[in-house]
C-alpha cells in the first residue's frame, strides 16, 4: 500500500494545504472574511490524518456555500437550506466519510433552520461550519436572522425589527452536544478548532464570526477589531480558567446565577475566584451563559464552548443493523419474497 | 325462505364487510380473502377506510368497510357492487347500501338496531322497517347476543367477547361461499399465541357463525366459486404499498446497493415506510426526516455518498419536494421518489384515491427539468414499477418518479412470487479512472447519463451543484450556448429512456373503432370493461400505460389504428392533456371521474358505447 | 350597543362555553385528551372579555389540528407545519383578533420547526398551544420529534433513535418570551393558563401533556397518573415558593448551579430554603432548569414556567407605519407615481 | 481619422457600457437612459449583472453591463447588437464584443490594457495588437489617466478619484450623441448632497471627458439621434420590478385595502421587496420571512385577515409555495404569487433570464389545481399586470401567478404615468349578511367566486380549511359526487376568468401566412421582428399573451386565421405544448432558445422568414 506509483494515491501524511486547493478562481470580493476560513480550513484538513477522498463538503446556497468549489475534496454545492439534511443523508450512507457542511447565517437559521435544529437533535456526526456575517450576502444585502435588531439594510430601510437568533443558545436548545465560537481574523484559532471539532463524535458546529465587507462590515468589529481584541475576547480552554485581557488579569466569575467580569488583584480577587471551563459538563446552564456574554459588559466567548458526548444517531442506526441481523427472519430477498402465508397453484 | 338451501355455482361474487372501524372488518376481510386464494380463486381487494382515527362509534364517518371479488375467472377488480353485504350496525347499512347490486344478499346484526343506534347512523327512522330493503334480500342475524351466548363460559370480559362478532360474521360468510375455516383457525392461533383465551373465543365465535348459517335456514342458498384457472406456482397476498417496498429493496440487492429510504409520514404513502423500516438486516437504512424537504434530500445525500435514495410521499408532501427533486435532476444522480397519490387538491380526500398528481410528477418544477414518469397498475406490479425505477434512475443518472395512488396502496391480490433470479440485471454505470484528469460530466454515449462516482474513491474527488455547469467538466458555467447544450442534454437524457423500455402493449387485434386508453391504477376496472365489450363482439382495445415520460417508441403508431382515442382517468384530463400536446395529430377524447373513488366496469362500458 | 335583536350581536359579558361549541360532530378518537382540551378553551374564552369574532383559530394538519372545526369562532385548518406562519399574517394584518394557533408536536416541531422557532424569536402576539402527545396520531402512530428515546412505533419498530426535542428548551433557545405547560387532565389549570397566556403580549407557547389513548397510551403516566399527580407536578406561580407534594412540604433548592427536591422539616430545611419562582426573570437560567426537570428525580414543572416582557413584532410594525408616516414624501399612489425624476413629452 | 467631425442623424442607435462591477456602469448606464429619455427619445435597457457579488476585479466573470437602444423611432428592445461599446478593462472587452455590430464603435481605456490585466481578462496575448479587433472602429483613450489629470488639485485619494473614470466615460458618450450634461450634474449634486468634493470631482470627469472626445478627433463623428414621436404626457423611467411594486400598492389603494407582501430574498425578485419595504406609510406591511413557504403563508393569512397578500419569488422558491398555493386554491382566497423567473432548473442560472416557469405555473400543485396565470411583456406593463392579478384575485377569489421575468425586472424604459382614478375599479365581493345563517361557500352566479367574510366581522364566524367541503356550508365532506362538484367548479372558476378580461389582439392584418405567438418578455423582439418583417410586405402577424390561463376567449378564432402558428418561447416550448393540448386543430410550430439571453431580432426573422 506504500507505492507510489502514478495511478494509486497512498495514505499520504504529508498532506499539505495545496492538496486541498481546487484549481478553480476563488470569486468572493476583495477582503471578504471567507478567504481566511477557506485557509484555515485547507491548513486543518492535512492535520487529520485521513485521506483527501474522505472528505465531503456541501454546502447550501449563498456567498459560504461557494465554499466546496475551492476544496479539492469531493463537493456538493446543493440548494439552499437543505444542506443539513443532504449531509445527513451523505454520513448514514457513507460513514466513514469526514463530512462538512458549509453555511451562511440566512443558509442556516433561516431557511434552513428546521433541518438545523433536526441535525442537532439526532446528533448526527458532521461538522457545521456556520458564517455568520448577520446579513445575506449573495443576494446584496438583506436582513439576517442573526442580524442586530435595528440593522437597517435593503429589505428593512427602516431597521430590522425581529429580535436575533444566537446560533449557540439555539443549537443547544436543540440539545446540541458540540458548540464552538472562532473569527475569520484569527486563522490559527480556527484551524484549531476545525481540526478538534472534527474529532467530535456528533454534530459539531462552529460558529464564525464572518465580516462581510461589502454589505455589513465591522458587524462584528466590537469583537475582532485590534484595538478590542484582549478586551473582547475570551478564548476558552477546557479545564482552564476563563482568564482573558492583554495581561490575562481579567476573568469571568460566578456572582450568585450570574457571570460577572473581574480582575484579579482588584477587590481581593485571585486566580482561584475565576472560574473554569467545563466543556464537558452535561447541563447546559454554564454553556449558556457563555453563549450569551457580548460586549462591552462581557467579553465575547471564543473556543469550544461545549463538547459532551452523545450516542451520535449513526451509530445508533449501526447498531440497528446488527441488531436487526441477530433476529431476522431472513437473509436475503428471496427468502421475504417466500416468507409469510403462501400458497401454491399447481 | 324454507327449505334446505341449494348451493349455487358462481363465476365470481363480490362481498362486502362494513362496520364501525373499531370492528375488525380489514382483518374479516382479509381472512376471507387469503382463504379463498388458498382455495385457488382469482380475486382482488378494496379496503375502504374511514378519514378518522376513530370517528365517533355508530357514524357513517366511523365506517371501515372491506370489498372483495372472487372468481374462477381472471378478477381484475374488486367489483362495482355488492353481491354480499355484511353490515354490523345501521351506519354501515347506511353508507355501505349503495355499493350493493339490486337483489344482492344484505346480511346485519340485527341487535344493533334500535332507535339509538339508526339515530346516530343519520336514519330517519328504522330502515329495517320503512321498505327502503325491499330490494334486497335481507337478512337479520342477532349476531352480537348470538355471539355472546356461543361464548358463554369464557372468562373474558363483556368487551373481549363482543370484540368477537367479526369472527362470527365470517364464519357464516364462510359457510355461504362454502369455504374451509382452516386457514382462519390457523391464523387465530399464531395472532394470539400469547393469549389463548382470545384463540378459543375467537375459534368458537367463527364456528358459531358458520353452523349458524348452516343450520337457520335464513339464508336462501350457498354459493361456490370454484377454482380459478391460475397459472402453477408459489403464490402470496401483497398490497401495493407492500409490494413497492419489496420492489425497491430487491433492486437494492440486485445492484449491490445499500438502500436509504428517507421519508416523512403521509396517508397512504405511511406503509411503505412502514414496511421498510422491518427490513434493517437487509441493507435498508429507513430516515424518517423531519419533513417532506429533509427526506427527498437525505435521499439525495445518500445517492451522492453511493446509496440508492429513495422518498415517497402523497401530493400534499410531493408538492414539497420539488425544488429538491430539480436539483438531482440538474446534479444528475439517482433517485426515486414513490407519489402515492390521494384525493386532492390541498389536503383534500387524503384517505381517498385520485390520478392527479401526473402534471405534478410532470411539471411541477422549475424551468425545464424533465424527469422520468412511471406508474403501477395493480396492487402487485407495485413490485415491478418500482423495481423499474430503482433499475432506470441508476442507469440513466436521473430521477425518476414512481406514480402509485391510495387504491393500489391499500388494495391487495394474490401475486406469484417471482424469484430474484430472474429479475432483470441492473448495471450501475460506475465511474472508473482512465488515468486521465477525472471529470465528473463526461457522459455515456448512448444514453448521455454520467456516470456515478463515490465519495471516497480516490483520484475522483469532484465538486457538483445546482448552477448550471460546464459539459463534461462540470464547472460552473454561465455561458450561453453551454446553457442551452445542458438543457437540451438533459432532455434527451429522459427521451433516450424510450430505447429501453419495452414497447407499449395492446389488449386487442391492435386496430378498430375505439383505443380505451388508461395508465395507473385503472388497469383493472378498464381490462374488465374492455374485455366484457370485446366478448360482446365489439372493436374495442385496450392500451394501458405504465411508462409515462418517456412514452414508448410505439405509442404514436398504435393510436394511428383507431378511428377514436378515449383517455379514461381519474382526474380533469391530465394524461389525455398531455398526450394531445405530443400527438397533435391524434384525436384524443376523455372520460374522467373525480370523486375519490376508482371507476366502475358499468360505466366505464357504458361510455365507451357512446363511442362505437 | 346593547338592544339584543336578532340581526345584532353586541358585547357579551355574558358569552358562555356555549357560544364557543360549533355544530360540528367531535371526531377525535373516544377516550382522546383533545376533548378536555377543547371544553377548557371554550371555558377560558368567555372569560376574556372578547366578542366572539374576535377569535381566530389557525391550525396545522393533525388531530389536534381540528380543533378549529369545534370552535364556533373563526377558524381555519390549514397545511401541515405551517399556522405559525399564517397566523402571523393573520394577526400583522388584523392585530385586532385574537389569534390561536394549534398544533401537534410533529405539526410544530417535525415539519413546523422553522416556523416555530422564528415565530417566537419576532414575538408576535399569537398564542400557541402545542398538544403534546409524543407521536403522529392522525397518521396513525409513527415517532414523533418529542417521542422519548427508543419508543417502538410503526416507523421504528426497533424503538427511536432520534434525541427528543424539548418543547419549552427549544423555545427559550428560540428567545421565546413565554412558556407555559399544562395537562389534559387537569382542565381547572388549562383553563386558567389559557387566560393568563393570552394576556401576554407576544407570543405564547404552552404546551399541553396530552395522551392519545390510541397511539402512545400513558406517556405522561409518570406524571398525569394519579398515583403520581401530587409528587410528580410542581404547580409553578410567579411569586410563590416551588412546594408539592401531598402535604406541599416538598420543594425545589438550589444547590450551587443545580437544582434539587428537598423536604421540609428534613435535614434541616425550611420553608425559606425554597426557590421562590420568577416567571419575569429576563434570564433563561433557572426557566431552562425548571422546563427540564423531569420525573422520577423531580416533579414536572406545570403552570407558567417564563413570561418576560418584550416588544412585540406586531407593536414593531404598527410603530413603523407611524416612523414612515413622519418622513413619508407621498402621501397616496399617485403622488408616488409622480414622484422623483419625471419629464414632459408634448 | 482624420478632419473634423461630423453630426450623422440616426434614427436609432445601440450603446453598451461595460466594466468591472465596481466601475459603475449601471449608473453611467442610466444616467446616459435618463438624459436620452429627458430628450424625447424611445429607448429600452438591458442591465447584464455578473452572477458574482464582486467578482475578482479584472476577470470575465466581474464584467458588468448596460446596454441602452435609443431612437427616434418606436423603441421596443435594447437592441440585438451595439454600435457602440465602451469597455472599461480587456475583461470587458472580452466579454462584450460578442454584442457589437461588425464595424460598430468600440472605445476602451487603453490604461487598463497591460499584460497583467489582459492575461487576466483571460486573453492569450494583447487583443489591441493581434488584429482581432480589425472589423471595428477602435478608439483608444487614456481614460483613467485623462481622469486623474482632470482632477489634480481636488483633495481626494486616488481610490475616490479613479472612481470617477465612468463619469468621464459618460462625457464622451455624451458628446458622442449630443446630449446635454445638465441632467447629470444635477444629479450629482443630489447624489453627493455631502460630499461636495465628490460633486466637483465626478463633474468635472464628465466634463472632462465630454471635451475630450470633443477636442480628440479621434472619434470618426457624432450622431444625432432625435426625439421620437411620444404620446404627449408625463413620463418617467421604470423597471420591471419597480413597476410590479407601485401595481400592486396601486391596485391595494384602489381596492382600499392594506397590502401585505410575505417574501424572501432571491434573485431577480428581491427588489419587490426592496421597494415596497420603503412605503410603509402607504399601507404596506413587508414580512420578510424565514423562507418561501413562510412567505406565501404569511400572505395566505393576511388573506383570510382580510387584507390583500401578495409574495414574490424566482423558480426555486416557487417551486417550494406549491402546496401552500394549493392551499388558498381550496380555501378561495384571494393570493398573488409574482413569479420573476431566472434561468433554471435548480438554481441555474441565477442572474439570467428565461421563460421556463410556465409549467410550475400552471402545474405546480398536487392534484387538480388551475389557477388564474398572467404575464406582463415590457418592464412598465409589469404595473398593469401586476394591478391585473390582484384586480383578478380578489375580484374571482382564486390565486392569481403573474409571471415576469429577469429581463423584465431589470430592464427599465420610460413610462407614460397613469392616472390612479383612471385604473380600473376594483370590486371586492365582501360577504354581506342577510339575516340567515352565514355559509362561507356560497358563490356569486356570474363568477362562481365565494364571497370574501373578514374575521373581527360578527356574525360570520367560518371555519375553512383544506380538506375537501361541501359547497355553500364549507363543511367538511368525503362525499363522491361533492368532491367531484368542487373539482369543477373550482375549474370553472378560473376557465370563467376569459369573460372579465379582454379580447386577446393581433398585430397586423389579422390573417394570412404565418402568426407569430409569444407570451412575457419576448414581446419586445417578436413586436420588431414582424414589424419590420411588415414593412417588408411579409404576411406576418404577431399575436402577443399577457393572459394564459384562462386564455382569452378569441384565442382559437385567430389561430384559425393563419396557415402557420409559431410559438416563440425562451424555453424548451412549454406554451406551445399548452396550446397543442387545448387546440389540437392547430398546427403548431415552434421556436425556442435556452440560453439565460433575450430573442435577438435577427434570429428570430430568419425563423419566421423559414416559414414563409
Ligand atoms: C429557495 C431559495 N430561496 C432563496 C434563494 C436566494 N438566496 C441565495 S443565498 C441567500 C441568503 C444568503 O445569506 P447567507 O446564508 O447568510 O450566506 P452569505 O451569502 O451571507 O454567505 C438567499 C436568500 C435561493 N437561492 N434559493
Ligand atoms: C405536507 C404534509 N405532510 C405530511 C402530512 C401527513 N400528516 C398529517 S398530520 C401528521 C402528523 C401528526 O402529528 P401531530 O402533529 O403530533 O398531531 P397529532 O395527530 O398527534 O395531534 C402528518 C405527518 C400532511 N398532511 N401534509
Ligand atoms: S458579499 Fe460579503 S460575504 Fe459575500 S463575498 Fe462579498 S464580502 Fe463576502
Ligand atoms: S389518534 Fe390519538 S390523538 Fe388522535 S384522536 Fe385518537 S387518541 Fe386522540
Ligand atoms: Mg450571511
Ligand atoms: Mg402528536
Amino acid at each position: 500500500m506504500a507505492t507510489n506509483s502514478v495511478d494509486t494515491v497512498h495514505v499520504n501524511p504529508q498532506l499539505t494545504k495545496k492538496d486541498f486547493t481546487s484549481d478553480q478562481l476563488v470569486r468572493w470580493c476583495p477582503g471578504c472574511g471567507d478567504y481566511a476560513i477557506l485557509s484555515a480550513m485547507q491548513n486543518a484538513l492535512p492535520q487529520l490524518g485521513l485521506k483527501k477522498e474522505d472528505f465531503a463538503f456541501i454546502s447550501g446556497i449563498g456567498c459560504a456555500a461557494r465554499f466546496p468549489y475551492y476544496m479539492s475534496t469531493y463537493g456538493f454545492h446543493t440548494i439552499h437550506g437543505r444542506a443539513p439534511a443532504i449531509a445527513s443523508g451523505v454520513k448514514l450512507s457513507n460513514p466513514d466519510l469526514s463530512v462538512w457542511q458549509i453555511t451562511g447565517d440566512g443558509d442556516s437559521l433561516a431557511i434552513g433552520g428546521n433541518h438545523f435544529i433536526h441535525a442537532l437533535r439526532r446528533n448526527i456526526d458532521i461538522n457545521i461550519l456556520l458564517f455568520n456575517n448577520e446579513i445575506y450576502g449573495l443576494t446584496k444585502g438583506q436582513l439576517s436572522p442573526t442580524s442586530k435588531l435595528g440593522l437597517v439594510t435593503k429589505s428593512t430601510p427602516l431597521g430590522g425589527i425581529d429580535r436575533p437568533f444566537s446560533a449557540g443558545e439555539l443549537a443547544l436548545g436543540a440539545r446540541g452536544t458540540f458548540f464552538a465560537r472562532t473569527i475569520d481574523t484569527n486563522p490559527k484559532l480556527m484551524t484549531q478548532i476545525f481540526v478538534e471539532s472534527s474529532r467530535h463524535k456528533g454534530t459539531s458546529l462552529i460558529e464564525i464570526l464572518q465580516n462581510c465587507v461589502i454589505f455589513n462590515d465591522k458587524t462584528h468589529g466590537a469583537v475582532t477589531a485590534k484595538e478590542n481584541k484582549d478586551d473582547f475576547q475570551l478564548h476558552l480552554q477546557h479545564g482552564e480558567r476563563m482568564l482573558f485581557g492583554k495581561e490575562k488579569n481579567k476573568g469571568i466569575r460566578l456572582n450568585g446565577f450570574k457571570l460577572e467580569v473581574v480582575t484579579i488583584g482588584e477587590n481581593g480577587i485571585t486566580e482561584d475566584d475565576i472560574l473554569i471551563h467545563d466543556a464537558h459538563d452535561e447541563d447546559t446552564t454554564k454553556h449558556m451563559m457563555l453563549i450569551r456574554m457580548q460586549p462591552p459588559e462581557f467579553p465575547m466567548a471564543l473556543g469550544i464552548i461545549r463538547a459532551v458526548k452523545a450516542p451520535t444517531y449513526d451509530d445508533l442506526t449501526k447498531q440497528q443493523y446488527e441488531l436487526s441481523k441477530e433476529n431476522a427472519k431472513f437473509s436475503n430477498v428471496e427468502e421475504l419474497l417466500q416468507s409469510g402465508n403462501t400458497w401454491e397453484v399447481k | 325462505m324454507s327449505g334446505k338451501q341449494q348451493t349455487e355455482e358462481l363465476e365470481k361474487v363480490v362481498i362486502r364487510f362494513a362496520g364501525d372501524s373499531g370492528d375488525g372488518m380489514q382483518l374479516t376481510g382479509s381472512q376471507f380473502t387469503l382463504t379463498s386464494a388458498l382455495l385457488g380463486n382469482d380475486l382482488a381487494t378494496f379496503p375502504d377506510f374511514p378519514a378518522e382515527i376513530r370517528a365517533p362509534q355508530g357514524t357513517v364517518e366511523g365506517v371501515s368497510g372491506f370489498q372483495v371479488q372472487i372468481g374462477k375467472i381472471d378478477i381484475f377488480t374488486p367489483g362495482d357492487e355488492a353481491d354480499v353485504l355484511v353490515a354490523m350496525n345501521p351506519a354501515a347499512l347506511k353508507s355501505n347500501l349503495q355499493w350493493v347490486r339490486k337483489g344482492g344478499n344484505v346480511i346485519i346484526d340485527s341487535d344493533s338496531f334500535e332507535e339509538r343506534t339508526f339515530k346516530r347512523a343519520g336514519y330517519e327512522g328504522n330502515p329495517l322497517e320503512n321498505g327502503s330493503l325491499q330490494d334486497y334480500n335481507l337478512i337479520e342475524a342477532p349476531i352480537t347476543s348470538l355471539t355472546k351466548t356461543s361464548l358463554q363460559g369464557i372468562a373474558l370480559d363483556n368487551k373481549s367477547v363482543v370484540r368477537c362478532k367479526n369472527m362470527f360474521a365470517l364464519g357464516v360468510a364462510y359457510w355461504l361461499f362454502d369455504r374451509s375455516m382452516d386457514q382462519t383457525l390457523d391464523f387465530l392461533k399464531a395472532k394470539f399465541k400469547k393469549a389463548p383465551l382470545l384463540v378459543e373465543a375467537n375459534s368458537k365465535a367463527l364456528q358459531a357463525g358458520y353452523y349458524y348459517a348452516e343450520t337457520v335456514e335464513a339464508l336462501p342458498s350457498n354459493y361456490k366459486v370454484p377454482a380459478a384457472k391460475i397459472e402453477p406456482g408459489k403464490y402470496r397476498h401483497i398490497s401495493g404499498n407492500q409490494a413497492a417496498a419489496w420492489g425497491i429493496i430487491a433492486a437494492a440487492e440486485k445492484m449491490g446497493k445499500k438502500l436509504f429510504f428517507g421519508s416523512y409520514p403521509i396517508t397512504p404513502a405511511s406503509d411503505i415506510l412502514h414496511e421498510l423500516s422491518k427490513y434493517k438486516n437487509l441493507g435498508v437504512t429507513t430516515f424518517q426526516a423531519e419533513d417532506e424537504i429533509a427526506a427527498v434530500c437525505s435521499a439525495i445525500g445518500a445517492s451522492y455518498a453511493g446509496e440508492l435514495g429513495v422518498t415517497a410521499s402523497a401530493g400534499p408532501g410531493i408538492a414539497l419536494k420539488g425544488e429538491a427533486i430539480g436539483l438531482a435532476a440538474m446534479v444528475e444522480l439517482p433517485l426515486v421518489i414513490i407519489d402515492v397519490q390521494r384525493g386532492g387538491p390541498s389536503t383534500g380526500l387524503p384517505t381517498k384515491t385520485e390520478q392527479a398528481d401526473f402534471n405534478l410528477a410532470m411539471f411541477g418544477r422549475n424551468s425545464d427539468c424533465p424527469i422520468i414518469v412511471v406508474a403501477s397498475s395493480t396492487p402487485s406490479n407495485c413490485f415491478s414499477f418500482a423495481y423499474q425505477a430503482a433499475k432506470l434512475t441508476v442507469e440513466h443518472m436521473t430521477p425518476v418518479m414512481f406514480l402509485s395512488d391510495g387504491y393500489l396502496a391499500n388494495g391487495s391480490e394474490p401475486w406469484k412470487i417471482p424469484s430474484v433470479k430472474d429479475l432483470p440485471e441492473i448495471v450501475i454505470p460506475h465511474a472508473r479512472l482512465n488515468g486521465q484528469e477525472f471529470h465528473p460530466y463526461v457522459r455515456d454515449e448512448t444514453k448521455l447519463s454520467r456516470f456515478w462516482a463515490i465519495p471516497g474513491t480516490e483520484g475522483m474527488e469532484h465538486r457538483i451543484g445546482g448552477l448550471e455547469k460546464e459539459n463534461i467538466t462540470g464547472n460552473v458555467s454561465y455561458d450561453p450556448a453551454n446553457h442551452e447544450l445542458m438543457v437540451k442534454v438533459r432532455q434527451e437524457k429522459v427521451s433516450k429512456v424510450a430505447g429501453f423500455i419495452p414497447d407499449q402493449e395492446v389488449i386487442g387485434t391492435g386496430s378498430g373503432e375505439v383505443l380505451v386508453v388508461g395508465w395507473g391504477s385503472t388497469y383493472g376496472s378498464l381490462l374488465t370493461a374492455v374485455k366484457q365489450l370485446q366478448g360482446a363482439g365489439k372493436k374495442v382495445d385496450l392500451a394501458h400505460f405504465n411508462y409515462l415520460s418517456p412514452l414508448p417508441k410505439n405509442t404514436e403508431a398504435i393510436f394511428k389504428q383507431y378511428k377514436k382515442v378515449l383517455v379514461c382517468e381519474l382526474n380533469m384530463g391530465q394524461f389525455a392533456a398531455y398526450l394531445r400536446s405530443i400527438y397533435p395529430e391524434v384525436k384524443i377524447e376523455q372520460f374522467n371521474k373525480i370523486q375519490g373513488l376508482p371507476f366502475t366496469v358499468m360505466e366505464l362500458k357504458e361510455k365507451i358505447i357512446e363511442l362505437l
